[in-house]
């Protein structure tokens, strides 16, 4: 088996932005991406998880370098400062790298 | 006056939360609940609205309307005195716009009482609920650097969830009528308050959580939050009034006023005022205006309706 | 003749959906409705057939059995007019197979109008699922390299969920009786049609999405899902006045035929012909075939029903 | 004598998953019926006490405590003849409590045969379902090296789940009295029993999986976990004799010491007991008991108290 | 704390495949497996999440080498080529390694 | 973009654990914490995820290596003898390492 090297970029934030994030990230180049619901706490206090503005999402996009710091940028300059969020990037090798 | 079983229920849920229990209901649940409630008070009204010469309601609608932005300026003013521009700007959208759950427990207590209120009431909390929300942007914006995405707010505000179920609630039981709502009403109707009972519930579990975050938020918010809620319902009343609303409209107008939102006015505040930190709105409107609603508010703006059309 | 409420609710989900509202109901609700409408209909032609001496219904279900696999055979050779193999046969499993919701819609349409209709039509909804599957499956596979993991199929058949409730309430119905049954009426009966209103407002939701996929099909696609349900209605309904069924017992088995899957085929399609494009077959089945059921093909059906048994 | 249908429909769900059906209700559901049912079973019992004199209640309820905490004891003694000091604990702990849903299929048979119960009978379902915890991690830890971390636990227990709802449906019940229950009838009256069919499908799912996780515990278990229910129930038709409780009284009573927890236990017993293997007291109790009460033991148990209280 | 290299295997596709993967999966020798409800969007079009046949699974699976290798193949030959798929691996480190 | 280095903590196990397991991440010093509900299988048999003893989370936790070693070292004396569990970690590149 053979894999090919990219980056997975995560973002954990309030479930209110998923319809901006996903435009973002679309429009930023990455050719697909990955929601779960969940809950969590840090810096702005617990996110319960029962309605909507008390719950968080995850968003997992496998991209290249290029694109997944483009959506770091965005999420730097347009969100942080006023979202709870975090965001983060790992390694990973997938099977197909055209899709990505 | 015995308390109404529904308000049990929301104590229930508070007293829970409050002591820790670990009682939890699933999001999907609180997701689903609330959709129904939107329908049945929509189909409710619209019905109503069926039987009715519907001459008088536009020009109603669009007072309450101004009515509305109106109580969203104020709030604005009084809370500028002490909080950023962001934040008055965004609680002020929540007190201005109204509370679905809210109407629903105030409409339930009339039908106890067996005092009836106009089918255009049911109108008047879909409009509503639109109004401050634009005037709490607009505010926010004024002044600061930012644009507004006016698209995307438009779409939130007139094409989010609580809108359009209870438009189309409206809609549908405008259509329908009284027969064709018969088959739907063992569910709609029958299921009403019961179904509120639950919601209550969950409303009870979720306002503990706010009531810790109102600590944090000084004693002026919390006396914003508790004062607003007679003054308004004071201002819906003499509207009311001089609409020539019944005992019933008059009550119902009232609590509209007095009453801040917690679902609509949260979600679009939070995409179109992102500098404004939700903490504070929600601790005012979930964590104190909606108990005091519930609890002393209604009864007492059910006695200032009576007294004013006696 | 006015249009069923419970239309309406489908109505509203496919405006909102296509004027992009963020109005989603929660994926658990929509597997509890699905559920629900399941167990309810199976518990009603399960307590109708205890009353019945069941002699003719054995070969009854035997022919309708015949009849919706000859259906898929003959929507194949249709598609194959311009489709591939895999989404030829995917999909004519799905137009010989058949729609628990339309069904649902069809016999509150018949409790309206005062039609009543024999209890086997709901065996007959059971039963007229499954052929068209493995017809289905069995085109997809002639001349094909891959071999079919026919265990896998029938187990995903037999054993899926809609198969299983619908027998299950069915049978609980027959053993039951109508005393057995009271009880449990308030939710099973009662409660029937709001709750069918709930799941078009979400059905209408999805079939939006579904309506975008069709421009992608072409026109071909579009023409089949438009013009097989009223042609198969006919043979449908032909053939329930052969078998000597009442004026709603020949509208509801045209509405069977005309009706197409789209809970249980593309489940089994998907996991049984994976190269079949299953956006070809939903955009027909639900973009195109299930609106138009609903909103002409009911009435049109009955009226067909009530000329030929006239 | 025929089956109640609700106990069909736990049939269907345990052959459905024996068949390897891929039939499965969301988690979302289960979580609302379990709440509903509670609070039902809550109001249920608080209206009844809101229309008794509660003096007697009290010593009652001390009575049955006392009973199930001995029941836990004696189980106790039982079990470790063969398994291990925490397993044997676990597994007492679970048939020392109560089966909600044990109880309200018993209470739904006596509604169908006609048989009246005290109101206090749901008193003692709510009580009898902690004492036997506390004794099971009690048994657990005596000569263990752990210590207990009583605080957990009594907040696990006392403020859990099931605990906060029954009690709060008991105290809105009885706070709402009669008049107050009437809106909310429709609900947490007419749709309990079709609600507790819907439970028990999903119940005939779950103790599928615990029924084959039952041959890796052995021919021990599952022998106690058949003949422990029924000479407990003799045990509690004694008592509830003793206390002079009616047919339906001794006949509940009974139901409640044959029956073994498997929602409050298996959570509390999780966290306090973590050297335990679930698996055990899981396919003791919810694999064997709770469809042995269900099939045989109910109307076993009503035969007994008729034949006590003749 | 010592934490032993292993691979973690991420596969994100359509719901429907649940049962068949969580066979292979087992199959070709791993322990185990988690499964999380996901939504998404990728080159076949969004899965809002809403329906069975729209709605997608994550399913994570931690394991050596050899296994992540294999379940790889078996997904580029059996499902990759008619299913919305994606399939990557990253390097991990476990607490117990005579688990995976 | 610079992205931070830090550890990515994940546990999966028993949903019964979730109160414990969110105060010790707290208390061992991790400033937020991400939690998913999840089913799957291993050792201790399938957890299909309906009820609550039968269900899964997934927590991930976002830290520096001393953290990370401290949480995991928690979970190997306190829940692994006797939980469902799984834990391990990985490197993630962070945007804003003070939040961390
Ligand atoms: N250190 C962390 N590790 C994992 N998840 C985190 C962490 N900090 C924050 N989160 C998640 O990100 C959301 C927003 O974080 P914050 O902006 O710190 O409130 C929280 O609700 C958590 O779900
Ligand atoms: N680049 C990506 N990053 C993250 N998730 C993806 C990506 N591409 C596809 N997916 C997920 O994998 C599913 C199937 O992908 P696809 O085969 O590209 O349609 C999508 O519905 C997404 O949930
Ligand atoms: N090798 C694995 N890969 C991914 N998840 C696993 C693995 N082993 C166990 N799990 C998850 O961890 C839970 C507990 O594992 P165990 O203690 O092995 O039963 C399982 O229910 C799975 O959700
Ligand atoms: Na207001
Ligand atoms: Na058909
Ligand atoms: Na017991």
């Amino acid at each position: 088996m053979t894999f090919h090297s990219k980056k997975l970029l995560t973002i954990v934030t309030e479930s209110v932005l998923e319809g901006q994030l996903v435009e973002d990230i679309r429009r930023l180049g990455a050719h697909g991406y990955t929601v779960c619901d969940a809950r969590g706490g840090g810096t702005h206090g617990v996110q319960g998880g029962a309605w909507s503005f008390d719950a968080n999402i995850r968003i997992d996009v496998v991209c290249d370098e290029a694109v997944a710091g483009a959506i770091a940028e965005r999420c730097r300059s347009r969100y942080l400062p006023h979202y709870g969020m975090i965001v983060y990037v790992s390694e990973v090798g997938v099977l197909r790298p055209e899709k990505f | 006056m015995t308390l109404d079983p529904v308000v049990l229920f929301f104590l229930l849920g508070l007293a829970a939360a409050l002591a820790r229990s670990d009682l939890k209901l699933p999001p999907a649940l609180y997701e689903t609940l609330s959709v129904f409630l939107l329908i049945a008070i929509g189909l409710k009204g619209g019905v109503a609205l069926a039987k009715l010469g519907s001459a008088t309601v536009l020009w109603q609608a669009l007072l309450v309307i101004g009515l509305s932005a109106l109580l969203a300026l104020v709030a604005f003013g009084v809370l500028r005195l002490r909080l950023a521009r962001p934040d008055a700007a965004a609680t002020a959208a929540h007190y201005g716009s109204v509370s679905v759950v809210t109407f629903a427990v105030a409409s339930s207590y009339l039908t106890r009482q067996g005092i009836s209120y106009e089918p255009q009431l049911t109108v008047f909390l879909a409009v509503m609920e639109m109004p401050a929300l634009i005037v709490g942007v607009v505010l926010a914006r004024l002044g600061a650097q930012g644009q507004v995405a006016w698209g995307r707010l438009a779409h939130e505000v007139l094409l989010g969830k609580s809108m359009v179920l209870l438009l189309g609630g409206l809609l549908i039981g405008y259509l329908a009528g009284p027969e064709g709502m018969k088959s739907l009403s063992p569910l709609y109707v029958d299921l009403f308050k019961p179904v509120l009972s639950l919601f209550l519930l969950e409303m009870g579990l979720v306002t503990a959580g706010k009531l810790a975050g109102l600590r944090a938020q000084g004693v002026f918010v919390a006396l914003f939050a508790l004062l607003t809620p007679p003054v308004f319902a004071v201002v819906g009343a003499l509207t009311g009034q001089g609409m020539g609303l019944s005992t019933g409209g008059v009550m119902l107008l009232a609590t509209l006023c007095a009453s801040s939102s917690y679902i609509a006015a949260p979600a679009a505040m939070r995409i179109a005022v992102p500098e404004a930190n939700p903490a504070v709105s929600l601790a005012a409107s979930l964590g104190v205006t909606f108990p005091f609603n519930l609890l002393v508010g209604i009864p007492l703006y059910a006695w200032l309706a009576r007294t004013l059309t006696a």
